[in-house]
């Protein structure tokens, strides 16, 4: 069902966890549909110097969370904004078609994560 | 696909009702019908009436199982057509009579999506609810009943958590009232004592391949008397139940089989039911925060179904399978549904816990090492995602039971 | 059964139209997928997704034979329930577009019983007759076609006679006049090029039993864009469109089937033509008062059917079969019912001659030797029965071909 | 399909043929239904001295009327009478179900040998 390369961060989650006092967190899915993921950022220089995921689903849920861990560590925010669902779906070489929808929201929490970043800030600042 | 280079230290299959594999006394009935005794059991030469032997020698023995006589079977290409010809026969014959049909809301796909597209076509059917258990209650049988009532359909082994339902009391009622039973025991053939007779059941549907037979084939119990409107229409096989060229090979298998099982079958289900128990116990103890699925007692002897809380069924299949270790689940997430399974929703299991059940369904090669490596893999693979989940804080979930964001 | 006692010289099976034996190279490619890769297909673990492999490389294969795509194929238990599929599917779905279907007089019961049970349902059909030689003509389908037309169900070759039905020229019509075009390919797959885009069909039944393959499978060929309504309902195997656990082993072994046959198609094929011309011949010239059956190149590489006058079909089966050779008859008695083959009344034969019929296809295994064996063999039997009869002069009959009693 | 003992009658059947000058003769069935028998008699101080028959049909056709022909050899008319359709098929140990009814003809072909011998007597009487 799933590639190599989408079992490789099954299996070995990159930035799995939680850090203390994250810049910015966001949440997406809900348990109702058998998927959520939270996603927490460190950012410096307006950019993602650090990035935390946890997840609860289904194996294309863990993987896309932790493949989207990856592709924006060290991005700007404006760049980490541009990673999109589908980009991360690629960058795992693809995922069956069943689980396109239902379970690749992991830039979606990213993004959540970096509006609620912006949305302290913008109040701060 | 990558875990088929890993080898893992075990290989054990723990999804004996989605399907078996086939038995070496079954194959090796099975084999001359291929290229020898092939012959198509209608036609009159030596190549013929050898199929035609092997066949009605085999539908004796289906027939043994389930305390029937052969003329009684009707070979089907499966479960799932079984339960379609009961369906839809006797819908067609009984129309004049009435239109409403009585079935539960457990019911497999096969019954249930069968009873929606009855519903489009003009029958009424009420969907009985169960309790906790998945057990449907005899009493709202009788409830439901109306004058037009022309079949009710009750499975008797739950395929999901197991649950045997009271289809002996519910035959009863139905032969009191003069109405058509029909059981789906596609999991209890084998598993559990199964007499037509005993049961008081008119319709009953089987499957090979859940009982150490091939795949393909499967057979509808018809009691004698009851017409038949076929379902695949065209020759005259089966007796103008069921038309087309018999699957020789598939039903001599079948045959034998069912002539195993009825065999084996006091000895080997004590022997599932201490294994399926030591399974169920171990996991209950070793893994906080899971919950046994389906009625303890009144309970299919090779079915296990738990919730494990805060993880998904799929990422822990994922993992057992790894390991080495074939089980499926109730979620949504394997069969790229969002909606997990409709039986755990049944019984009012909430949707987050329903998404991580898991189902381990034992069979005759599974031993007392295979559930104890059960035992000592499940319990890490859970940790590990628990501590990836959003629900339970890894310390807290595992030691006193309660996750951050409690999940029902 | 008495003839199972004496051991005829040699052995000769000629019935490969009621079935075939399945070849070497087919079982062993179907045996790990019994007790080794049993896994059923929807599973997520090791043993579902070896079954998944398995089932999806033989799709590829059956596609391969058809010049079709893999998702173009379904599979089904057999040819049978693929005829009753494209049929019932399309007439559901269409309903509302019109209620009209065309067929043949001459198409398998698969087919015409199915078609009597749409009509029964408000459907109109038209059975288009067939000239002496069971051949339809495009002129009378094309006058069939009105309005309300929405489906044309004309087989490929005729599983009789022989007779191959101008598909291709059918297909040009139906494309222009947008109505869907099924074909029973069930006799024609692995014997005659079959190509779906050459042939303009938009679904096509063929049958594993009848090229090699294992009993109890078969596939529709669905068009791309085509919906389907099941007509098994259940689980959703097959993109929806035949609900139940797939037979994987009977899949992978009609893949094979079909990717051989394809492999071994144009020789085969001419290799069959001569054996079949060899026969007809043969017969034609030593037995007085027979006839030929079907078209004489329009035809099946591998279908002999004669009118031997004045002896009924049943009585020369077991006879033959006394000798070893197994065929089949167009003759009521073999099938219990009073009517002779309703193909051979259809192209004008008379139910005397009709009931004298015998069909002989030939296969893989025959060779010339079997030819001269029945060439050898059927001349004396006829001879004996003919003196039995009462509608020959026994010494008349044999030499000028004219019975006191002349049937016909 | 069929047992021993009608194969046995069907491959080597009794008094196949005709006579010249029959006493009586008797024909049932009809080529379009597939059995057609013809039964001829030769009656001596009113028994069976000779019975011949022809036959067009299935096994069971054949079968029933060689048998036919030996259980009545001998009989008086009377009791050549009494021989039914039944009686022949259970001195045949029976015929498979589908057959009893198209194929079982051979004692009324007889019955039709004596009814015909009977009335040319009565006639010529
Ligand atoms: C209870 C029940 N009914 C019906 C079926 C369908 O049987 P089959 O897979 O033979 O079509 C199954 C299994 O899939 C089942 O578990
Ligand atoms: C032309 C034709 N169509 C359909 C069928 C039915 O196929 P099956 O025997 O696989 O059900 C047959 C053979 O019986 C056939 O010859």
């Amino acid at each position: 069902m799933y590639n190599e390369k989408v079992m490789d961060h099954f299996f070995n989650p990159r930035n799995v966890g939680e850090m203390e006092n994250p810049d910015g967190v966001g949440q997406v899915g809900n348990p109702i549909c058998g998927d959520v993921m939270r996603v927490q950022i460190r950012v410096k220089d307006n950019r993602i110097e650090d990035v935390k995921f946890k997840t609860f689903g289904c194996g294309a849920a863990i993987a896309t969370s932790s493949m989207v861990t990856e592709l924006v560590k060290g991005l700007t925010l404006d760049e980490a904004m541009e990673v999109s669902n589908k980009t991360v779906a690629e960058a795992l070489g693809g995922l069956p078609p069943q689980k396109m929808h239902c379970s690749n929201l992991a830039a979606d929490a990213l993004h959540e994560a970096i509006k609620d970043y912006r949305s302290k800030t913008s109040v701060a600042g | 696909m990558t875990s088929e280079r890993n080898s893992p230290a075990r290989k054990v299959y723990l999804d004996h009702s989605a399907t078996t594999p086939v038995r070496a006394e079954v194959l090796s009935v099975m084999l001359p019908f291929f290229a020898q005794a092939f012959g198509n059991a209608s036609s009159v030469h030596r190549w013929g009436r050898e199929a035609r032997v092997g066949v009605e020698t085999a539908r004796e023995k289906v027939a043994y199982l389930l305390g029937a006589e052969p003329s009684e079977i009707v070979f089907t290409s499966g479960g799932t057509e079984a339960d379609n010809l009961a369906l839809r026969s006797t819908a067609r014959l009984l129309r004049s009579k009435g239109n409403h049909i009585i079935t539960t809301t457990v019911e497999h796909h096969a019954v249930l999506h069968t009873c929606q597209i009855l519903e489009k076509e003009g029958y009424e059917v009420t969907y009985l609810p169960v309790d906790e258990y998945g057990m449907v209650s005899v009493e709202s049988v009788i409830e439901a009943i109306r004058p037009e009532t022309i079949l009710i359909s009750v499975m008797h082994g739950q395929n999901e958590v197991g649950t045997i339902q009271p289809v002996e009391e519910i035959g009863r009622v139905a032969k009191e009232k003069g109405i058509l039973l029909h059981t789906d025991a596609v999991q209890s053939a084998g598993k559990v004592p199964l007499k037509v007779r005993d049961l008081g059941v008119d319709l009953m549907s089987i499957s090979s391949h859940k009982m150490y037979g091939p795949k393909g084939i499967g057979a509808l119990y018809v009691r004698k008397g009851i017409k038949m409107a076929p379902q695949i229409t065209g020759g005259a096989h089966e007796r103008g139940r069921r038309a087309g060229t018999e699957n020789v090979a598939g039903i001599v298998g079948f045959g034998e089989a069912c002539y195993l099982a009825e065999r084996e079958l006091a000895e080997e289900s004590r022997r599932l039911t201490a294994l399926r128990d030591r399974l169920i116990s171990g996991i209950l103890e070793r893994i906080p925060d899971t919950v046994l699925n389906g009625h303890p007692s009144k309970r299919l002897p090779h079915n296990v179904n738990v919730s494990i809380k805060y993880v998904e069924g799929e990422s822990i299949l994922l993992n057992l399978d790894r390991m080495g270790i074939g089980a499926s689940s109730g979620s949504a997430c394997t069969s790229g549904s969002l909606e997990p399974s409709h039986v755990l929703l049944a019984m009012g299991v909430p949707h987050e816990v329903a998404h991580g059940s898991i189902r381990m369904t034992l069979g005759r090669m599974n031993t007392v090492e295979d559930i104890d490596y059960v035992l000592e893999v499940l319990p890490p693979i859970v940790s590990r995602l628990r501590e990836m989940s959003p629900f339970s804080a890894p310390a807290a979930s595992e030691t006193s039971g309660g996750g951050r964001n409690n999940v029902q």
